[in-house]
């Protein structure tokens, strides 16, 4: 298996994305490995009375000169509100790189990324690596409202934007499985990767899966351990219960069995 | 130099840290983060005899100091073991050791029998005391004649070092140690994990896909550090001492109350580099308290 | 409005927050904190005949999430309760229920008979789980003859709400729930601390004077919640649940798992004013998640 | 009983004394009630990984027009490190106020105050308060070395200073019990006070006893709850195992089983 590591970064930023996502910055004072989208991080939360266990946060963006790795933390429970409060010059501790990545587009792919709520993470980070043209790609993201959104407008060098609130105040109205992008084109699509929370993924997995198009989603399932040694984080494949923090937390959907 | 060296029966630990069972994998998914040869052993995810998917998601719950699970000992089963990952591991330079479960007796001397054919493996525990499987497990490990049943069967198909693997969940621990200890078993090794339950107030419901799951980690080490005291009292066989070690200190406090070697279980979760650390520190302790070879940290608390 | 009050046998109370019996004195000092009159009611620190000392210093460590006490139910003795303590605490406007601790049957006899009495006093507490005397306590409530004799004993002359308190450091404790339930207990109070240890690897030496003591706080909370679960499932008289009470979740938790009644114990260490607060957010959970009733929570855990 | 408070504080101040003391000083929202040269607070620990309980600290100051208390806090442990790294603006949750004060001296005594380490906190505090005039009042301060010595330099002015080193780098070399103003002029005073480890309160408690003068010390014994109620902190006296959080932590050394 691969080379893991376990050391403390400096964080170098912290700043708010909107009321509930700030996006946090660490660098590493040894080379960094390759990490890829769809990989992440295990999180040791400072300072906080009575949580036990790191918490698990999907690789935004990775400065391969800098030396950092940065994730977008959205305010959940009290770890990932105490990790909001971290400030720069601060040590955390990271175990990386964990778990696999999305499986790479083909050069001719057209593809479509579907990002929820911090959800957006990978799909950004799958967005700028993918190495397709910006007419390959459409991001179609997906929140409550206007203010849930996460502003990506740098990313439309990489891709074409979409935007589903459930109330309408950005892009079309409702949930992302009914944006029309995901409605109409389905299967202009080669592959489809998506990421977010656990309805909005099964809703996109039923939807692809009778269109019969190619489809990544990554799970967060609950972690103990993060490196595949607990078996707490199971889901249910063809191949029996897979660990989603080795075997995942990318998976096609015609593994799963939902 | 500090002498790290301690013996379990016949089985030669390079030091006395080594990692518990069901919290290091098959000891590779730890090499990706250490030497393996550094620790001085690894106590293996639990086996049985044939494939088990183990219990519904989710699966842990975490709790103050601690964490619950009810993995239910999945696992490829023992064949699968043998072909897949016993290659790959057998030439690690530390001690291997395999973790037993059966649902009945005949389950465990099976898989016993098979484990014996394996040279790298010099020893079994053979786990009584898992709370979170509908058969066997625990059951075995609560009363005496359960105990002693598994443990006499076993003994009469294994000439290796048998390391019976106790429950806390019990009224009087030592009582059980000593009954497996009649049975022939060559050591104990305690704490499993305590019977626990989580409930989400705001669902109503258990945390847990099985309503309650086995405890671990700090929350548990002042009971399990008791339990390895009145044990190491009571029985003349090495006791091996598990339950909460965080750190150094934590470790030779198990020491000090009567383990022989300790196993290092929820923690590397937290830090999967920890063995390696706490390897460390216990060489600089030795070296500041001038004690020459860890036997001599051995039962040795002053009262 | 929503409605606190519940019943536990004879004894109304207010609403299902008390306070655990070693943890509030005698309930006078909580009043340095807060108006008696608010909670539920106290459970008094346990008494003997005659008095005890209880054990030498050093009698705590704390621990993760968590704390060992060695007290060894240092108190006056009866005589002097009723005499100085009792005029002063018996017109506190909720329930007073006493804690009785014996070495011997007949200690807990003579104990009741002189609490019985007590007007104010409705209901008593029957400690047959302290883990920190030599003789009786603990003794008692780690077997079901045990369990049983001091119970039918105790009964005979008592004609109050009898509260048994049990041990957690038991195989099975439903068992001995049942058992106590068989000879007339009205109701159940679970748990007692846990036997533990802890050790100061520097010195080598036990951190308590009597090298073991009781475990209590949020570390033991995920076994106390089981426990209070499976005894809730086993009887039909009613629970009164504990062990490690942080915060009005967890009280809610222990009455979703069938607890009638909670008791906030070493908490109140943190914070005295804690039990108050407890019984406004469970005032707030109850709007919040519209209950009418303590009762509609009380075993409604959704499996 | 006294009405005893839980609230929460907020720190206005936390300054280096030396190495290891600090002086914090917070302020309450609420009138302050009366608080005795003796009495202590009981200090929750904020964020501090494995920290249960909560840790006594001797009242040094009290301000009722700023409504500020003080102490000074050494770093012993795990607990008193994380408190002196405690900032301005942060709240704190104190227990106060707790224990019994010293006696207070007649208005004629002459008195001797005797402070190791941080037991200088209450006596600076008594001396303050004490009412009586600077030739009435000696202190006697013990510590390692100069360095571990706290500048009570303004003092002076209430009291006559004098030090003792192990070392002799400030002061007569030795221990306070074996100090000139001790091992002379024991019989002078009229009452001794004493704070500091326990050792030295031993020390000084025989010394004193043989001497007949009056003597309180001032007890650290290991609490759990601070009021009363969980009977940890016990003393064996004359009148049996009292609790040092409420029949103390100031016991006049004749009660003592020493
Ligand atoms: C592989 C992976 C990648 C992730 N990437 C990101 C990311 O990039 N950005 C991000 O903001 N979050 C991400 N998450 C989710 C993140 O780990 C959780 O939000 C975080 O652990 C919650 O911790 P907490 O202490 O705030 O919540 P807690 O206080 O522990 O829990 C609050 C509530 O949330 C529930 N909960 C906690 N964790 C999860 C979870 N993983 N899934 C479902 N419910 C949960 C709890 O059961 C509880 O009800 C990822 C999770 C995984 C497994
Ligand atoms: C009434 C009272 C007043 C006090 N006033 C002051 C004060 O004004 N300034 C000040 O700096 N300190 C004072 N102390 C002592 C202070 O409470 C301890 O130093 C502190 O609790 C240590 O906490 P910790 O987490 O740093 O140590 P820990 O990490 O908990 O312990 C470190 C080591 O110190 C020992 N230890 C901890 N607490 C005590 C104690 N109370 N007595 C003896 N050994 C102990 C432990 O056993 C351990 O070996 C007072 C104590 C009491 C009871
Ligand atoms: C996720 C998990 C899985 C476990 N699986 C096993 C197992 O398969 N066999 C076994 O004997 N013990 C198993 N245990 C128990 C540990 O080996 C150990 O006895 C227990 O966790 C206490 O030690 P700790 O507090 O250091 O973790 C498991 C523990 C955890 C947390
Ligand atoms: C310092 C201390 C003293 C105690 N004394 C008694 C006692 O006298 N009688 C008794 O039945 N339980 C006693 N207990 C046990 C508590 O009542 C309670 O059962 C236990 O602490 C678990 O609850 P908790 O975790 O909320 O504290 C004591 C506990 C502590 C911490
Ligand atoms: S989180 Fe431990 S195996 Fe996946
Ligand atoms: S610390 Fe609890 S009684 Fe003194």
């Amino acid at each position: 298996m691969a080379k893991k590591f376990v050391a403390d970064f400096v964080v170098v930023d912290n700043k708010p994305l909107n009321a509930t996502n700030f996006l946090i910055k660490a660098r590493s004072n040894s080379v960094l490995p390759t990490i890829l989208p769809g990989q992440f991080v295990n999180v040791e939360i400072n300072d906080a009375k009575e949580i036990f266990l790191r918490r698990p946060f999907s690789v935004f963006e990775v400065d391969y000169n800098q030396n950092t790795i940065s994730m977008i933390v959205k305010i959940l429970g009290r770890g990932s509100k105490k990790l909001t409060e971290i400030e720069a010059g601060c040590n955390i501790s990271l175990v990386y790189p964990l778990g696999k990545s999305f499986t790479y587009p083909a050069a001719t792919d057209k593809v479509l990324l579907i990002g929820g709520g911090s959800g957006v993470a990978p799909m950004l980070f799958l967005a700028k690596e993918s190495g397709l043209d910006k007419t390959q790609v459409d991001i179609l993201l997906g929140a409550r409202t206007k203010e849930d959104h996460i502003d990506v407008e740098s990313y439309s060098k990489y891709a074409n934007l979409h935007y589903a609130t459930e109330d309408g105040s950005l892009g079309e109205k409702g949930f992302v499985t009914q944006h029309s992008v995901f409605v109409n084109d389905l299967n202009k699509y080669d592959k489809i990767y998506a990421c977010g929370p656990d309805g909005m993924m099964r809703a996109i997995a039923k939807v692809a899966k009778a269109a019969d198009v190619f489809c990544e989603v990554s799970l967060e399932n609950l972690m103990a351990c993060g490196f595949g040694v607990c078996l707490c984080c199971i889901e249910p494949t063809n191949k029996g219960n897979l660990c989603v923090c080795t075997d995942g937390p990318v998976f096609n959907i015609n593994e799963l069995k939902w | 130099m500090v002498d790290l060296k301690v013996k379990v029966h016949n089985l030669e630990f390079k030091n006395p840290i080594t990692l518990a069972s069901g919290t290091c994998g098959f000891a590779r998914e730890m090499a990706d983060f250490f030497d393996p040869a550094i620790v001085g052993g690894f106590f293996l995810k639990g086996s049985t005899l044939k494939n088990r998917d183990g219990n519904e998601y989710p699966r842990m719950a975490e709790t103050p100091s601690g964490m619950l699970n009810a993995v239910g000992l999945q696992n490829k089963g023992i064949d699968y073991f043998i072909e897949n990952i016993y290659p790959e591991i057998k030439d690690y330079d530390t001690q291997l050791i395999i973790n037993v479960n059966g649902s009945t007796v005949e389950d465990y001397i099976a898989l016993t029998e098979k484990v014996n054919e394996l040279d790298k493996i010099r020893g079994i525990e053979l786990n009584i005391s898992c709370p979170n499987v509908k058969e066997g497990g625990m059951a075995f490990g609560v009363s005496c004649p359960g105990a002693e049943m598994v443990t006499r069967e076993v003994r009469k198909v294994y000439d290796k070092t048998l390391i019976v693997k106790l429950s806390p969940n019990v009224t009087d621990i030592s009582e059980i140690a000593r009954a497996v200890e009649g049975q022939g078993a060559d050591a104990v090794s305690l704490v499993n994990t305590f019977l626990g339950m989580a409930i989400d107030a705001e669902t109503r419901k258990p945390k847990l896909s099985t309503i309650t799951g086995g405890l671990s980690g700090p929350a548990i080490k002042p009971i399990a550090l008791r339990m390895v005291w009145q044990v190491a009292n009571a029985v003349k066989i090495p006791v091996v001492g598990m339950g909460g070690i965080m750190n150094a200190a934590d470790a030779i406090e198990f020491m000090l109350a009567g383990a022989s070697v300790v196993q290092i279980g929820t923690a590397v979760f937290k830090d999967p580099t920890l063995p390696v650390q706490i390897i460390n520190e216990l060489e600089d302790y030795m070296l500041r308290h001038k004690v020459q070879s860890v036997n001599d940290l051995i039962g040795e608390l002053q009262i």
